[in-house]
This record gives C-alpha cells, structure tokens and sequence, in this order.
C-alpha cells in the first residue's frame, strides 16, 4: 500500500492538469484524487466535493492533500473533520505549493514514502 | 432577566431573511471592493450563501434556535467555494454550538458569540489585526460581553457601534491573510470585503434585535 | 501601462487554469499569456511556444515569467535569450511556485507594480 | 597534427545518423530509468530530438560542422519538452560556437567540448556531483582535454573510459537536481537517465572517430 495524494485546486483545470503530472510522475498504481471549482462550477473549492474525493482515495497508509489557496485549506480542512476521527487521524493537508508540492509527494508517495515522509517532500518545495 | 424570548425562533427567521436579502442586493458592492484588494467574488460568495439559506428556509424553520444555527452553518459552507464559506460558515456553527439547549441568557448568548469569533480564528489560522473580518467580529464580541449586564438597547448599541468602530480601524490595516494580502500595502486604506460584510451584519442583527425589544 | 504575466506550465490544463484565476484577481486589463504541452501536446514545455506568446504580450514595463519544474525554466530562459537584448532585459523568470507565485504576481501587477516588484511579490511565496 | 579531417562533414554526418539510430533504439530502456527516478520519459524526449534531427538532415548536411552543431542544436531545444532538450540542445550549440570558422585542431575540438559541458552547467544551474549528464559530461571533457597530446587512439580511449567510469560514480550518487531530486536518498544506487544517455553518445562518438582514425 502507498499513501494517496487528493490535489484540491480553485480551478478543475489546474487540479485535472496537476493530477496529470503527479501521474506522469508516480507511474500508474499510486491513488491520486483531485477536485476543483466551487459548488456552482466557478472558481473556488467545494467541501462536499473535497470530502467525496477523501472517501473516494482513503486508505490506511493516509492520504496528503496539496491546496492552492485561501478557502482551498480551509475546506479541506473542514472535510476532513467531518471524516470519522481513525480516519481522520490519517488525513494531512501539506503547506506547500500546489503543482510542485503535488510532483513532490507523488514521487514520495509512488517511491514507498509514510504520510509524514510525503508531507515532508511536499513542504520541502518551500525551503528551496 | 433576558430569556430567549429576545430570540424566539420567529425572531431568527426574521433575521435570517433580512440578512439574506441585504446581502443579495450588496452583491455588487462587496464585488467591488473584492476586486479592489482580492479576486472581486465576496459578494458573490455571499449572494450564494443567502441563496443556500433561502432554499432551506422551511428545513430551519421548525429547528430550535441553536439547531437552526448550526444547519444554517453546514448550508452555508457547503455552498460557497470561496475562504468565507467555511470562515462565515464556522461563525453559523460555532454560536449554535455555543448555545445551551434550553434556555439562554443574554450572556450566554454573548459567550457564544465570543467561542464563535475564536473559532473563526483557528479555522482562518489568523488573527485580528490582519485586515480581515476578525477586526469587525472581535471588538464586537468583547463590546456585547463587556455590555452585557447593561439594558439591552445600550447593550446592543455598543454592540454596532463596535463593529462600525472595528471596520474604521481595519480600513488602516496593512492586508496579511487572505486573498488581499497579495496587495499587501496598497490594501491600506481600502475596505477589506469580509470586514464590510461582518459589519453590515452585525448591524443588521443588533437593528433587528432592538426593534424586537423596543 | 502595466506589467505582462507569462504562465508556463508542463501541462496546457494547468496554464489554463492558473491564467483564470491571475485573471480573476487582475481583472480584465492586465496582458496575462500562457502556454503548456511540449511540441508534441504532451507534458512538458515548448520553447517555440514562450517565444511566441513572449512576443505577444511584451510591453515596456515587462513581462514576469512564471514556471512550473525543471525545463520549464530552461525553456523560458532560452526563450528570453532568443530576445531583441532591449526586449529581453524587461524580462524576468520568477523563483516561485506557479499557481500561488501566478496569482501574486497578477495581483501586484494590476494594482501597478513594477517589474521588480512583481517579480518580488510572486517570490514572496516562497518565504511564507 | 590532426586536423578537421577527424572529423569532416561526412564523419559528422554518420556520426549523426549513428546517434539519432541509437538513441531511438534505446527509447524504451531509457524510459524504464527515467520511471524509477523521473517522470518516465527521457527515453521519448530523446527520441523526439533524433527524429526531429533526421527530419532535418538535408538542411545539416551542405553546412560545415560548426554551423551543423549550432543547426542541430537549435532543432533539439525546439522539438523536445523536457528539461534535457535545452541542456543537450545547448551542448550542441556551444560545441559549434567554440570551433573556429576554419580547420579546428584536436586541441580546438577539445576546449569546445570544454567550454560546450560548461555551457550545459549554466543553462540548467548546477555542478557536477548533482546525478545528472553533468556527471558524466565533466569527467569525459576534462579526460579528453588531459589526453588530447596523446596519439589519437589513446585520447578517444580516455574519454570513453572516463564516460564509463563517470556513469558508475553517478549511479552512487544521490540526485538533487531536475525531477530526479524528487526521489531524493532513493535515487542512490540508481542510474541517472541523462548520465546514461551522456555516457551512450560520448561512447558512441568515440567508437566511431576511432573507426575512421584506424
Ligand atoms: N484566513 C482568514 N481569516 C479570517 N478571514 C479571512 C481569511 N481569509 C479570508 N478572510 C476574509 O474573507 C474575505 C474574502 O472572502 P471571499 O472573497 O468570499 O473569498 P476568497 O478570498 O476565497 O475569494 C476577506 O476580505 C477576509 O475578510
Ligand atoms: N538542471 C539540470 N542540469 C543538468 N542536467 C539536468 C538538469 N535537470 C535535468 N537534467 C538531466 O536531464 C535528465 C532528465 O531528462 P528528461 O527526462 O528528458 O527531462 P524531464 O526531467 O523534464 O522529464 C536527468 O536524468 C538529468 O541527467
Ligand atoms: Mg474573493
Ligand atoms: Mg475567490
Ligand atoms: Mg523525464
Ligand atoms: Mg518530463
């Protein structure tokens, strides 16, 4: 099992074009989920939306979602507190840039990295 | 003593449309000052959150005053995409959490209101002093705790004057969260949108909330 | 006038996409270019491509370039230096991540920054 | 003295076609490396860059070699989208640049290889010891450059050598820069794909100046 990465974007073209990328990098057996847009299909993120895709790529070895901005951390957040708490537990949002951080932790994730190891590669991005 | 009698649930229903409909008809507006510091979708974010909450208008309605709250709260994360949303959404949530299940005192009502304001701030990982709406929702939260033993006119007047004073303030403010801090210092002088929000509705509440006790 | 924003992504999604949301926090008179894909329309870059949208949106103020990973940076690079010398010195490569650097960038640009300072805006990202 | 005669059109031109057929070839192998440390797809980069050659071959062909390497050069960095289209585009290009218009000594030949590796180095901002084709690129420039008084035979055995043995030492090495860095500590003890690719053609090159040096 390997951890999972949910890519959550303002925009369903970064988080589609994101999640290509994170593929292309991780080969074709890592989870990979992502979502993008607000509710009415705007830009924005939507916590119903966040938490479909959490259930849909849950697994037991965690899952590390890369944001871009503002509301997209916020609704994760949100979504992740609604999960059930164990499952919650393995849930970690990471502060790093959205499209390098996704690169990051898929590479981690694909090469047999923990959550923590993930994160970490992900906000690594940020120390340059 | 006050009882929830000052917030019957007809009382709340009728806040909660008055607050709907000024904040579909300050669309435009808060779009304008959004576009002048942010991304130009608050009033947006806003209009779809009162639009939430007009469609389930008849679900809230039989609930129980802090019940009502908290669906309230739920509605209105869930329909806006913007960092509002959840931020506005956890202030909704948060007070109807705050609240005992039977009765509450005034004081109760006023401790709510300030769990409610600390727990926007952990959701927003922010603070006052950041040009946001915490700089309208905190002063107003500590003027409505701090009033609170005084008659209910005076106390809600401190309440507003408060919030009027906070988003003065906040307009001075150099931006560091949110969609606003990326113009950093050209935000100072310019209204922050959340700010403006906050205020109009504390307005609203404390207007509403005095008629009803008038 | 004001200062041109270049997104350059490996993915044609992602450039979309990041050039929506830079559009939505400059509004609409802001020059904002984008390109993704390689030659080919698969993931990566196109010299040929920065060239030309370079070319399309230069102004005297300049023109921020925003990239994604690795010849993403090495293709706008070329690319500048394919440039007139007196076009090319108006134009800077950011260090900084795409979407997040992206949408700085645009907001400092519109609001009537100068190069420098958009340059610096989107690499503020970086330090937090 | 040698002279440009080591490596006429002609010779740079078979020396082309046998590049080009090679890394085709080995597309699917160096796929395969650059899966287990990049994105996959080093192997169909490369592969672009020789056909994108060939589909040009008549154009290359009347130019003298400086000219030819500069041509090629450019259609590499134009046709292929990862990060090694530039660094080998601009290998090719500061190889032409560095030769004199006119007949080029082995020594010329040698300080452009030289100057051509140092070129690669400031395009893609790193150094040697990083696990990239400058692994292997440095070592054979500087074993060529050191053996260049030798007779002919010997300095082409050098370079190879020194080719070969760059790609063992980068194998070790741990990668921190271009996709590679991304698998950090887990790229030790794997093949760089761009190293590879770099100790192919340096030993393809050799092999075949060899040839027409026997
Ligand atoms: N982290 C935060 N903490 C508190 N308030 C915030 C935070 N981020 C944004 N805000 C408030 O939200 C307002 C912007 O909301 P809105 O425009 O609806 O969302 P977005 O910024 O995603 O476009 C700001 O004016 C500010 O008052
Ligand atoms: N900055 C750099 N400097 C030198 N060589 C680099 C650099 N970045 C990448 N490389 C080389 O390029 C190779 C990868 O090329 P390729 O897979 O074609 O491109 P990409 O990494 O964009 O997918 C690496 O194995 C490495 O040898
Ligand atoms: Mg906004
Ligand atoms: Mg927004
Ligand atoms: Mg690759
Ligand atoms: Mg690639």
């Amino acid at each position: 099992m390997t951890v999972a990465i949910l890519i959550v974007s303002h925009s369903v073209d970064v988080a589609r074009g994101t999640a290509e990328m994170a593929r292309r990098t991780a080969g074709p057996d890592l989870a990979i989920g992502w979502t993008g847009g607000n509710p009415a299909g705007g830009l924005g993120t939507s916590m119903g939306a966040i938490a479909e895709q959490l259930d849909a790529i849950w697994g037991p070895d965690g899952v590390a979602i890369l944001v871009d901005v503002g509301g997209a951390e916020t609704n994760s957040e949100m979504a992740v507190e609604e999960m059930a708490p164990d499952k919650a537990k393995r849930v970690r949002i990471c502060q790093a840039p959205l499209v390098e951080g996704a690169i990051m932790a898929a590479a981690e994730a694909a090469s047999g990295g923990t959550l923590d190891q993930v994160v970490s590669a992900a906000e690594e991005v940020m120390r340059g | 003593m006050t009882t929830t009698q000052d917030a019957t649930q007809a009382t709340a229903l009728a806040i909660l449309d008055a607050l709907c409909a000024r904040l579909i008809e300050a669309e435009a507006e808060l779009n304008a000052l959004d576009r002048a510091v942010g991304d130009g979708d608050h009033g947006h974010n806003l209009a779809r959150a009162a639009n939430a909450l007009l469609a389930i208008r008849d679900e809230l309605a039989p609930l129980s005053v802090p019940e009502m709250l908290k669906r309230a709260g739920k509605a209105v994360v869930m329909s806006v995409g913007g960092a509002s949303g959840p931020l506005y959404g956890t202030l909704l949530l948060e007070q109807g959490k705050g609240l005992p299940e039977g009765e509450a005192s005034r004081a109760d009502w006023a401790r709510a209101f300030t769990l409610a304001v600390e727990g926007v701030a952990r959701r927003g990982k922010s603070a006052e002093g950041e040009k946001t709406m915490l700089d309208v929702l905190g002063p107003a939260a500590r003027a409505f705790e701090g009033a609170v033993d005084q008659d209910f006119a005076s106390a809600l007047a401190a309440l507003s004057q408060a919030a009027v004073d906070g988003h003065l303030h906040c307009r001075g403010l150099h931006a560091s969260r949110g969609r606003a801090a990326y113009v950093g210092e050209r935000s100072v002088g310019q209204d922050d949108p959340g700010a403006t929000t906050a205020m109009i509705c504390v307005q609203l509440v404390a207007a509403k909330l005095a008629e009803g006790a008038a």
